[in-house]
Formats: structure tokens, C-alpha cells, sequence
């Protein structure tokens, strides 16, 4: 609504309101970007660590026994170090990037100039939502510094392991406790962010602004936010239960007569199944929070350089909700051999299998829209392209694993690891990618070096195939997955592969340092961008870049058409901007 | 530029492929009843999904070819008939495939999980604790003992937690690690877990099934070769879940009951 | 931040669009606070949807879910907070402060009951860890005790927004009036189902 | 002058306590033999399938389980006998006791340690173990030793009986005992044990088992004679 600026939305004085404790959104989604780029590097090395000790398990790592003089004696991983490795790198890459770079950062920053709004509909709960974040990132990190190291359950958790206590371990103790409380904790910031992306969504939309001409990244952005509002309100609770059967002496998730380290447990009457219920009633939805943004980034993109339309908007928009509603009805395809009913296993194997239709669509629609096209091979481009072949590779192999009787062979081996890395670990990483690229230049008002990126791209596609494409043969052969080492007779014969993984694991985590050396330089000494340097059409491209404090100057622009208009016949070059006259 | 990274994307089209179909590493021999409709059904599944994979990344990649921007204004041309074809090709194809594996698996699936089991089979208790597999023969009185968890005693071997004091159907219980079967003879295996989640799972067998505390979960099979295998635990379950190994020893049925007469002894 | 569990009722910064209503393409007065409100209730209610599914769960786990009495303060609570609700209301539409003030009284004296009510509980020897009833029963009222705390905290900003223009306060006070009587309606529900099931 | 000073030497050195004081008074011993009456539990032979190392290493003669080790006579290995009570000159704890952990088993099967004495735990085994004292009153830990890992250096502070477990090879257990006193033996394969260096005072000798608890008795020493204590234990088969 195009309305004089209140005095409530004055831009800020001095440097702690315009830079830390700022309630402008796009200082906000700069914040929640630089705490996801932490949060990754973190991650990525835990990654190296794991990955080092699987191809050489009696390899001294120097300096690790500082870090962690228990979990690591003379640089050495123990099985409980690894395993307490592999809780974080999964609940740091899920939750603290796949989570808040996408959707928190991105859809931060760039939800209310696509829609034309100020500011988002509540700044200061947005920056509260932010705050509150970094607190439960700083909570999960200091659970490395406690006496018996991280948690060691997984990022899922499962009770009893995850909620007797100590008995059940090393980082089950107060390592555990830490992980319990900084998840709770994420899922109120969260809770907080989607409130802000469906209010700005839904009221703060600019004249013309119609919910058919907000762009695809905007709609992603909305529909994710109503996905993560339902599925946070779930974790909480199951957090709360849990941090209450490790603290208080309840018995939720804890049966009766348990006898962990030769110690008859002082719980009865709990279920396991209930809390894997829970958490997974969350988690798949979680994985769609991780993609839909990037589905909604590729969309938003993949036109601007194939410089055409985007083929079926309509379609797309149906897909995305259709992806929505049936991420609710298939979390037991988690627990298809998890000890209940199996006629409920095939009870949720038909819509796993249904919900691989709207992902068909999206990728077909992708890949007509390359169809006669005149693609510009820009970084962002080329991240698009790479997202589309990722995606394609890693939603093929959820067909195996969404059928019990396959899964029967597959569930708990390393071919479950390649598909749930293959889309969320780099496709929704290709989409954070292809989004930093693009809108790097509104964001910084420079531009970032193209031959570095391409370097970039090119060394990451190559190597995350070698990385994960060998992870589905190892799953085939029936390497079994959460395993610090590999004594069985029949894993041994598979551990050059795991060599050859390692090698390329490490190699590709390398050229991530050229994308952080472009990121770092081009923020100071790239060359200055001008306002729509890929002569794009949504409404972020119409005002400056970066953006003044409000946005759009004072005069919020009334939108005529929706953000599809590329490769019009007769209008200056070949595209039509949203608010053109 | 589009040219190499249609080129790129051949060849890691060409050489994943090329892996699974040559089976370089593949899955193990089978050896169990059900274990070939479990083969075909993994086989028919990659087939149809190889093809789609295949189909899918090579059209991007000829696309990235055929559409660079040559700079000659040639207008872009819309996909014919726009959106529809696509949603029609997604539904038709990947429904019809959905349709075949769903039925086709369900049926599969109920097969091993949802069938009551042979009612003359052998039925063999297995407890999975924090770091191995035991498992528990009735003993000749055919009836198992009561487990008591408050005498769980590692060390005095009573991983059952058995009464031999006041339960007589307890002191011929006979408790190894080593799951010892008779080949071609229905199994019905009773898992349950001691402290926390596991799984007993075992490749050759095509057969996995999680233990939950709390919970006794039936699980039938029948193994129809000779040989010892492993038995690996895919449920995450503490800092031995990488060593919680045990292994199936499959015999002739009359070696079988030479053991068992053996160990029968030894009790 | 009053409280960490529940998204506090949004205080809208952005007011109400002073300039005449924008073209078509939107429905009527659209109230950025109000929108909020409606997005927390959802929330809470798939929150509140997640416990009871795991209450029905946990009963059925296992036999020992054991039946004990309601405290019969929680009556004369529920009474307290649907009278408050009312006098809420009646604020609203005349937008008078005094009434808001009563509401707040009545508030803080339904979450006052509410600690009576776990008193006298501890008194019969049931705590939190004691069954998993009295354990569902701890955790429901003191989630609701929260949001409850929560939006006492939003009818305050509501009252401190009350006197400056008239134009103003209706959205904050509207909204903050939407989540209290949520908030009645939510405590109604808890306490059918802790009556049928505890 | 040099008888001088020798003797001052000699008086500080006894006064200062710097040198073990040579026992001026008779110093007494108790010694005997440790028996049970009743039919001990069988030793059942452990199954060690799941580590093959361990497998081979023992297919000769397989191990048995060692919580009532009974040898020639009814005697009982395995038994730690101490002064319980009514104990004088103990000396502090010196010397490094060594545990190893060797074809997945505890050698010893029964340690006793004194509080703050090093402990060396070693794992000679080519694969990891996971050692686990159970400890109530001191502080309980949990490490692993992958293959060659260096030795664990730790000590117990307070006197206690402590179980041992191997969280990966669940069959290997011990016992580490902490005790104040530094006269006590643990009985060899006949059931025998001697305690000596007490001077004359009246003690209460215990003697601890694993399975079957504690026996007590008192005995008074007067001058250098060796006590004769003989305690039994009441076994059970299960």
C-alpha cells in the first residue's frame, strides 16, 4: 500500500541499530546468511574429519586432541568422537544451514521487495527471530565443549539412546541435554520467521502486487513458511517431552525395564515409537523447507537467463503446494522397519510415491523452460543447470527407498545417504549457490568475479558426483550407514571406495574456499554493480542496489504484470520489468 | 560453455549408469525364500528408473547444447503446447510406474511382514543389547524361560536375565551368539532390545527388522543355502554400533541337531 | 522477549494505511497484527494438536496411566477467564481502558488459580514424574499458563497504545483481544480432553 | 663427633618419616586359606564369536567365566582379603599397578589399587575396547582405546569396589577394589593368602568374593607369630 512513511519506520541512527540489533530485513537476512556461511564451514569440516577416519581410522588428525582431549586421545577419532561428529555435521547442515540460508536469509532479504512491502509486517519479532537463532546455533556449539563431548544420537535423536542420559553413553549426558534445548529453541525463532513471511505475504503486498504476479522465490518462500510453521510447532513440543524425560524423571519415550551400563532404568511405560513419530512427522516436512526454497530460487532464476517465460507458472505454483500438503502424509516412510504396524508401511508408501509426481512436474517444467531458449552460461546459470541434473539424480533414487519391499535391502545403508545428500545436501546447496550469485550484486552493490565462479562451479559439480554417486554402490553392497569403522568381512573389500570418496570429498570441500575468497573479495573490491545487471524483471531489480533503508526510495512501485515477461516481442531488449509502466 | 557442461553431464550420465548396470558392487548373493521377488523387484525399480534418469539428464544436457545464446536474435521458441504435455508425461509415465511397483510391492512386502508365521517353525528368542546379538534356544523342554531384567549379569553370562534358581523351564535355555539354523526350515525369530534401538539386519538374507525396547517383534524367514553370514545392526544405537557383529551359521538340518545335542551337553 | 515459548502478540509498528484503500486486487482493510495473530493461533493449535496426539499415544503405551481427580478450582479458572473474555470485548467495542484493566485483573487471577490447582495437586503426592497423566496434565497447563502470560503481555501494549489516537489503538487492541479469546477457547478444549482422558 | 652426628641423622630421618622406620616393635602375620562349602556355579566357557581375534586366540582352551573361580580343596580364587578394621601402619599406595586388556580379557581378574596410585590400563588386543568402570563414589568415565592407543593413565580417589565392563565385548569383566589399607592379598589358585607387616593390635580380617559377599573375623596379634584365619564361603549353583 503506498502510504507517506510512518515515523515508526524511520531509518536507525548509530552503528549498534543499523548494523547488529537493526530491524531492517535485509540486515537481518545478512545476518542469518553470514551465520549460515559459519555454520557451513563448520559443518564442511566436520564432514572432512568424518570422512578422513572412515578411509584411514588409525590416521592422527594434529590438533584435534585440544579440541577434544577425550573424543580424540593423540589425534586419533574413537568411535564415540565420530559418531558425536556425525550428530553435529547433521544437525549444524540441516537445521543452521538448509534451514535458515534459503529461507531465513534469502527470504529475509529479498520476500518483502518482491512483494513491494517496507519492511516485513513485524520487524522487531523478525529481529528477535534472528537473535534467537544465533542463541541456539551458540547452544549446539557448546555442547563440543562440554566434558563428554556433543551428543552422539544422530540429528534424529531416537529415544531411549537420546533420552535415558549418561548411562547411555558418552555425549549422552549434557552434550545431549545441549542438543535438546538448542533445537527447542531454533524451532521458536522459526516459529517467529514464518509468522513474519505469511503476515508480509498475505498484508503487505504493494498495489498490483496480486498473489498471481508474486514471483516464484516469493511463493516458495510463503509456501515454506506455512510448511515450517506446522512442522516446528511439532518439534517444540517433542523437544519439551524429551528434555523433560532426560530431566525431570517422566517417562515418555522410555519403557520400562531397561538395564543401560549394567543399571536398571528408573523409567516405565514409555514408547520409542512415539517420539520417532514426532520427530518424523517434522523431519520430512524439514526436508521440504530445505528444497522448496530452492525450487523456488531455480524458478525465479532459470528464466532470467534462458530468457524466456518460465514453462506452466500455474503448473509450477500447483507443484509447490501439491509438495506442501502431501510432505504431511508421508513421514512413515522413516519408519518402515522401525517396529510398527507394517500394513502402515504400506499404508505410507503410496503417497511417498505420489508426492514424486508434482517433484516430476517441477523438473520437466525446468527443463522445457530450457527448451528453446538463449541461455546465458552465467554462474548463476550454470548453478541453475547443476541444480536440475543434482535434483533429477537424487529424486530418482527416492524411488527405491519409498517402496517397503525395496527398502527391506536399502533402509540404514549408505544408498539412503546419497539420497537424502544428493537433494538436501547439494541440490539445496546448488539452490543457495545459484541464489548468492544472482542477487549478490542488490545485495552488496558489487559484482562478484565470473571466472571464479565458474572454477567454482564447475570443481563442485564435478565433485559432488564423486562423492555421491558412489555412496548409492556402496548402499547397494550393503554398507550399512553411522558406522565409525568398517571390521565386518563383507565392508572391508568396500573401503577403497571410501578411500576414493574421501579423496573427493576433501577436493571438493576444497574449491568451496574459491566461492568463500570470491564471497569475501568481491563484498570490498568487486566492481559496482548496477540496479539490474542480469536485466531481470522482478520488482528487487527496479530499485537500487543495495536498497535504500525503505526499500523503494519513499514511492513503492504499482506492479502491472506479473514476473514472467521475458523474450517480448517489440519492447526495449527483450523483457518487460514488473513495474514498468 | 553450454557445450561443456552438456558434455560433462554425459559422461556422468554415461559412467553412473555404466556402474549399476555392470553391477561392479552389487548386492550379495541371495539366500533366503523370499529373497528373489525382493532381487526383481530392485531390479525393476532400477530399470525403470535408470531409464527415466537417463532420459532426463540427457535431454538437459542436449538442451544446454542445442540453446546457448548465439546472438543471432533468433527469438526463443515456447515448449509446444506449453505446460500440459509436461504434467500429462509426469502423471502417465511416473503413474504408471508408481502403480506397478506399489501393487507389485505391497504385495511382495505383506509376503514377508504381514503373513503369520509357519506354524512349525523354530522359534528363537534374540536379544540385541549395547554391542552384540544373543540368542536363546528353549532348551529340550521346549518352553523359554522367564527374563528378569533386574538379573541381567554380563559376567556371569545371564544376558536373559534367567532364574535357573526358581524357574525350571530356565536351566536348559541354551544362550550363544551365533545364530545356528537349519537350512530350509521356517525361522521365527522374537526380537528384543535390552537397553536401546537396534536392528538386526543380514544382506544375504534380504531381511532387516528393528528391535524397540519395550516391544518383542516377530520376524519369519526361511534360509534355503548352507554357510555362515554376518548380521549387522543398522539402527544407530551408541558407540559399538559399528562392531555389534554376530553371524548366521545356516547347517544341514542333521548337523543342526548334532549341535544342538552338543550344546544341550554343555549346559 | 516476556516469554520464550510463544510468539508474543505482534505489536504492529507499521499502523494502518492512512491513504485511502489501494485498487482492487486486495480485500478489505487488511491489519498486518491481526493476520499475525491469526498465523500464532495456528501454531499453538498444531502445538497443542502434537501433545494430545502424544497424550492418546502414551495412554495406550502402556497400563499405567493412572486416573486422579481434577482440583475443582479449575472450574471456578474457567469461569475467570471467560468472564475476563467478555469484559474484554466490551472494552474493545468501546474502546475503554478501564474494562481492558478488569480483563488484566482477571487474567492474572486465572493464572494465579492455575498454580493453586498444581498446589493442590502436589498436595495429593501427584507430580510431574509421578504418571504420565499428571506428567500430560503439568505440561499442558503450564504451556497454556505461558501463552496465557503471553497475552497478558500483548492486552499491556495494547493498553499503552490505548490513549494516543483513536484510529490507532482498535488494531492492537483487536488483535490482542483475537488471542485472548483464543486463549479461552484453547483452555476449554485442555480442559475437556484432561477431563475425559486424565 | 661423627657418632653424633649419625645419630641425629638417624633420629631426624625416624622422626621426619622420610624412610619406611624399620619395624622397631615384633611384627605379626595373618595367612590362611579361603574355602566355600556348597556346589559353586559352573564355569561356563565364553563365546567370544563376535570378535575373531579373540576367537582364534582362545579356540585352544576356551575362557571361562572367572565370578567364582574354585581350585583344588574348595578353595576360591579371586578373593580380596584385607584389614577391615582396627588397621595400623599402612603405608600409602607407590608404584604403578598395570591392567591389561589381552585376548579380550582383564588380566588381572581382580585388582586392588590404593587411592591416588597410577593406574596404567593397556589394550595389547590388534582391536578397540571400550573400558567402563561402574563407579558410584568416585567419578564414573567411559573411554575408548582403539588398537595401539597409548596406554590410560588415571587413579581412583576414594575407596571403592568397582566394576569393570568392556562396553564393546560385553562377556569382559572386573573388579578394580580401592582400598585405604595397604595390607590386604588377593588369593592365587589355592585359596591362599598372607598378610604381613602388622604390628601387635587386635584387626578384624574380611575377605571379599564377587558373588558370595563378604566373611569376617577377628584376630589379635601379640607378638611376630603368623595368625592362622581360614574364612568360608556358603556357595550356590545359580
Amino acid at each position: 500500500m503506498s502510504h507517506a512513511p510512518v515515523l515508526e519506520h524511520a531509518p536507525p541512527r548509530g552503528f549498534l541499530r543499523t548494523h547488529v540489533f537493526s530491524v531492517d530485513h535485509k540486515v537481518i537476512g545478512k545476518q542469518y546468511l553470514d551465520l549460515a556461511l559459519v555454520a557451513v564451514c563448520t559443518g564442511m569440516v566436520l564432514s572432512w574429519l568424518m570422512r578422513l577416519h572412515l578411509a584411514w581410522p588409525t590416521l592422527s588428525i594434529p590438533g584435534l586432541e585440544k579440541l577434544s582431549p577425550n573424543g580424540a586421545a593423540g589425534g586419533v577419532i574413537t568411535p564415540e568422537y565420530y559418531l558425536s561428529l556425525m550428530t553435529m555435521h547433521g544437525t549444524i547442515m540441516v537445521f543452521f544451514v538448509l534451514t535458515t540460508a534459503p529461507f531465513a536469509g534469502f527470504g529475509n532479504y529479498f520476500l518483502p521487495i518482491q512483494v513491494g512491502a517496507e519492511d516485513m509486517a513485524f520487524p522487531r519479532i523478525n529481529m528477535a527471530s534472528f537473535w534467537v537463532t544465533l542463541v541456539a546455533f551458540l547452544v549446539l556449539i557448546s555442547s563440543f565443549f562440554v566434558h563428554d563431548g556433543p551428543a552422539l544420537s544422530g540429528w534424529t535423536a531416537y529415544a531411549p539412546l537420546s533420552a535415558v542420559g549418561k548411562d547411555a553413553g558418552p555425549g549422552q549426558g549434557a552434550g545431549q541435554t545441549l542438543w535438546a534445548v538448542s533445537i527447542a529453541i531454533f524451532c521458536v525463532a522459526q516459529l517467529l520467521g514464518a509468522l513474519n513471511f505469511i503476515a508480509t505475504t498475505l498484508d503487505l503486498r504493494t498495489r498490483g502486487m496480486s498473489l498471481a504476479r508474486m514471483p516464484f522465490s516469493t511463493w516458495a518462500w510463503f509456501i515454506t513458511a506455512v510448511i515450517g510453521l506446522i512442522a516446528f510447532a511439532v518439534l517444540m513440543p517433542a523437544c519439551i517431552l524429551l528434555i523433560l524425560d532426560r530431566v525431570a524423571g517422566t517417562s515418555f519415550f522410555i519403557p520400562a525395564g531397561l538395564v543401560i551400563s549394567d543399571r536398571l532404568q528408573p523409567h516405565a511405560g514409555g514408547s520409542p515409537l512415539l517420539w520417532q513419530h514426532l520427530f518424523w512427522f517434522f523431519g520430512h516436512p524439514e526436508v521440504y523447507i530445505a528444497i522448496l526454497p530452492g525450487f523456488g530460487i531455480i524458478s525465479h532464476i532459470l528464466p532470467v537467463f534462458a530468457r524466456k517465460p518460465l514453462l506452466g507458472p500455474r503448473a509450477m505454483i500447483g507443484c509447490l503446494i501439491a509438495i506442501a500438503f502431501l510432505s504431511y502424509t508421508v513421514w512413515g516412510h522413516h519408519m518402515f522397519l522401525s517396529g510398527m504396524n507394517p500394513f502402515s508401511a504400506t499404508l505410507f508408501s503410496v503417497p511417498t510415491l505420489i508426492i514424486t509426481i508434482p517433484a516430476t512436474i517441477v523438473t520437466l517444467l525446468w527443463i522445457g523452460t530450457i527448451y528453446g531458449a538463449k541461455l546465458r552460461f552465467t554462474t548463476p546459470a550454470l548453478f541453475c543447470l547443476g541444480f536440475v541434473s543434482v535434483f533429477v539424480s537424487g529424486g530418482i533414487s527416492g524411488f527405491f527407498l519409498a517402496q517397503p519391499s525395496t527398502d527391506v535391502y536399502l533402509h540404514g545403508t549408505y544408498f539412503v545417504v546419497a539420497h537424502f545428500h544428493f537433494v538436501m545436501g547439494v541440490a539445496a546447496m546448488f539452490g543457495i549457490f545459484a541464489g548468492t550469485y544472482f542477487w549478490f550484486p542488490k545485495m552488496f552493490g558489487r559484482l562478484m568475479n565470473e571466472t571464479l565462479g565458474k572454477w567454482h562451479f564447475w570443481l563442485t559439480f564435478i565433485g559432488v558426483y564423486c562423492v555421491f554417486m558412489p555412496m548409492h554402490y556402496l548402499g547397494l553392497a550393503g554398507n550399512v550407514r553411522r558406522y565409525s569403522a568398517f571390521t565386518d568381512d563383507y565392508l572391508k573389500p568396500l573401503i577403497p571406495l571410501h578411500q576414493f570418496i574421501t579423496v573427493a570429498a576433501l577436493f571438493t570441500g576444497a574449491a568451496q574456499l574459491i566461492f568463500l575468497f570470491n564471497l569475501l573479495r568481491s563484498r570490498f573490491r568487486g566492481p559496482k554493480a548496477p540496479a539490474n545487471p542480469w536485466e531481470a524483471t522482478t520488482l528487487e531489480w527496479s530499485t537500487t542496489s543495495p536498497p535504500p533503508f525503505d526499500n523503494f526510495g519513499g514511492h513503492p512501485p504499482v506492479v502491472q504484470r506479473g514476473p514472467n515477461e521475458y523474450g517480448v516481442k517489440g519492447a526495449a531488449g527483450d523483457y518487460v520489468m514488473q513495474a514498468a509502466p | 560453455m553450454g557445450k561443456l557442461f552438456a558434455v560433462v553431464l554425459t559422461i556422468i550420465t554415461v559412467v553412473s549408469t555404466a556402474i549399476f548396470a555392470t553391477r561392479v558392487w552389487w548386492l550379495p548373493t541371495d539366500i533366503s525364500l523370499h529373497g528373489p521377488r525382493i532381487d526383481h523387484q530392485l531390479v525393476e525399480t532400477m530399470v525403470s528408473c535408470g531409464v527415466l534418469f537417463v532420459v532426463s539428464q540427457l535431454s538437459l544436457a542436449a538442451f544446454a547444447w542445442r540453446y546457448g545464446d548465439r546472438r543471432d536474435g533468433r527469438p526463443v521458441k515456447a515448449f509446444p503446447g506449453g505446460a500440459t504435455p509436461m504434467v500429462v508425461m509426469a502423471v502417465v509415465l511416473v503413474g504408471a510406474e508408481i502403480l506397478a511397483l506399489t501393487f507389485v510391492g505391497a504385495k511382495l512386502w505383506a509376503g514377508i511382514y504381514q503373513t503369520p508365521p509357519d506354524p512349525n517353525s523354530l522359534a528363537i528368542d534374540v536379544q540385541a543389547e549395547q554391542f552384540a546379538f544373543y540368542f536363546r534356544y528353549p532348551g529340550p523342554d521346549g518352553k523359554p524361560g522367564a527374563t528378569h531384567p533386574e538379573l541381567m549379569n554380563e559376567a556371569t553370562e545371564n544376558y536373559f536375565g534367567l532364574d535357573p534358581a526358581h524357574d525350571t523351564t530356565a536351566r536348559d535355555d541354551i544362550v550363544v551368539p551365533t545364530l545356528t539354523i537349519p537350512v530350509n526350515r521356517p525361522i521365527l525369530l522374537t526380537l528384543r532390545a535390552k537397553d536401546v534401538n537396534h536392528a538386526f539386519y543380514v544382506p544375504e538374507l534380504r531381511i532387516q527388522q528393528d528391535f524397540v525396547p519395550g516391544l518383542a517383534i516377530p520376524l519369519h524367514f526361511t534360509a534355503v543355502q548352507t554357510g555362515k553370514f554376518e548380521i549387522v545392526c543398522t539402527q544407530l544405537c551408541g558407540l559399538g554400533h559399528y562392531n555389534m557383529r554376530a553371524y548366521v551359521e545356516v547347517m544341514p538340518q542333521d548337523r543342526f541337531d548334532e549341535w544342538l545335542k552338543e550344546k544341550v551337553a554343555q549346559q | 522477549m516476556t516469554t520464550v515459548a510463544s510468539p508474543p502478540p505482534p505489536p504492529p509498528t507499521i499502523g494502518p494505511p492512512s491513504a485511502p484503500p489501494p485498487i482492487a486486487t486486495r480485500g478489505p482493510e487488511s491489519k498486518p497484527a491481526e493476520t499475525g495473530v491469526w498465523v500464532g493461533i495456528a501454531t499453538i493449535c498444531m502445538s497443542f494438536a502434537a501433545l494430545t496426539s502424544a497424550m492418546v499415544v502414551r495412554q495406550s503405551a502402556a497400563p499405567d496411566w493412572r486416573h486422579f481427580q481434577l482440583p475443582p478450582i479449575l472450574y471456578l479458572n474457567t469461569l475467570i477467564l471467560l468472564a475476563s473474555s467478555f469484559t474484554l470485548e466490551a472494552g474493545r467495542r468501546r474502546i475503554a481502558a478501564p474494562l481492558v484493566r478488569v480483563t488484566l485483573g482477571l487474567g492474572v487471577l486465572f493464572v494465579a488459580g492455575q498454580v493453586v490447582a498444581w498446589r493442590q495437586l502436589a498436595a495429593q503426592g501427584l507430580f510431574l514424574a509421578t504418571s504420565p497423566s499428571s506428567a500430560f496434565f503439568y505440561v499442558f497447563t503450564a504451556l497454556h499458563g505461558l501463552h496465557v502470560l503471553g497475552g497478558l503481555a500483548g492486552l499491556l501494549y495494547a493498553l499503552q497504545r490505548l490513549p494516543r489516537a483513536a484510529g490507532v489503538a482498535p488494531t492492537a487492541l483487536g488483535a490482542a483481544a483475537l488471542y485472548w479469546h483464543f486463549m479461552g477457547v484453547l483452555w476449554l478444549y485442555l480442559l475437556t480432553i484432561l477431563t475425559i482422558r486424565v | 663427633m661423627r657418632t653424633h652426628f649419625i645419630a641425629v641423622l638417624a633420629t631426624t630421618l625416624v622422626t621426619g618419616g622420610l624412610v619406611r622406620p624399620a619395624p622397631p616393635r615384633a611384627a605379626g602375620t595373618i595367612s590362611g586359606k579361603v574355602t566355600y562349602t556348597g556346589t559353586p556355579p559352573k564355569m561356563k566357557p565364553i563365546d567370544m564369536a563376535k570378535e575373531p581375534n579373540c576367537a582364534t586366540a582362545h579356540a585352544a582352551a576356551p575362557v571361562l567365566t572367572e565370578n567364582v573361580v574354585p581350585g583344588p580343596g574348595n578353595s576360591l580364587r579371586w578373593v580380596v582379603v584385607y584389614i577391615s578394621a582396627g588397621d595400623q601402619g599402612s603405608t600409602a599406595g607407590t608404584g604403578t599397578i598395570r591392567l591389561d586388556q589381552k585376548g579380550c580379557q582383564y588380566i588381572p581378574h581382580v585388582l586392588v589399587l590404593q587411592p591416588n596410585q597410577p593406574l596404567d590400563i593397556y589394550n595389547d588386543d590388534p582391536h578397540s575396547h571400550n573400558i567402563h568402570p561402574l563407579a558410584k563414589l568416585n567419578p564414573e568415565w567411559n573411554r575408548s582405546q582403539p588398537a595401539g592407543a597409548p596406554p590410560i593413565h588415571t587413579k581412583w580417589e576414594l575407596a571403592e569396589f568397582i566394576p569393570v565392563k568392556c562396553n564393546i565385548h560385553p562377556w569382559m569383566h572386573s573388579w578394580q577394589v580401592v582400598l585405604t589399607t595397604s595390607h590386604y592379598a588377593v588369593t592365587a589358585e589355592d585359596g591362599t593368602f598372607s598378610l604381613s607387616g602388622l604390628p601387635p593390635g587386635k584387626y578384624t580380617v574380611t575377605a571379599w568374593q564377587e558373588q558370595f559377599g563378604t566373611q569376617s573375623q577377628d584376630v589379635t596379634i601379640s607378638g611376630t607369630e603368623t595368625k592362622a584365619v581360614d574364612l568360608v564361603f556358603k556357595a550356590t549353583p545359580y
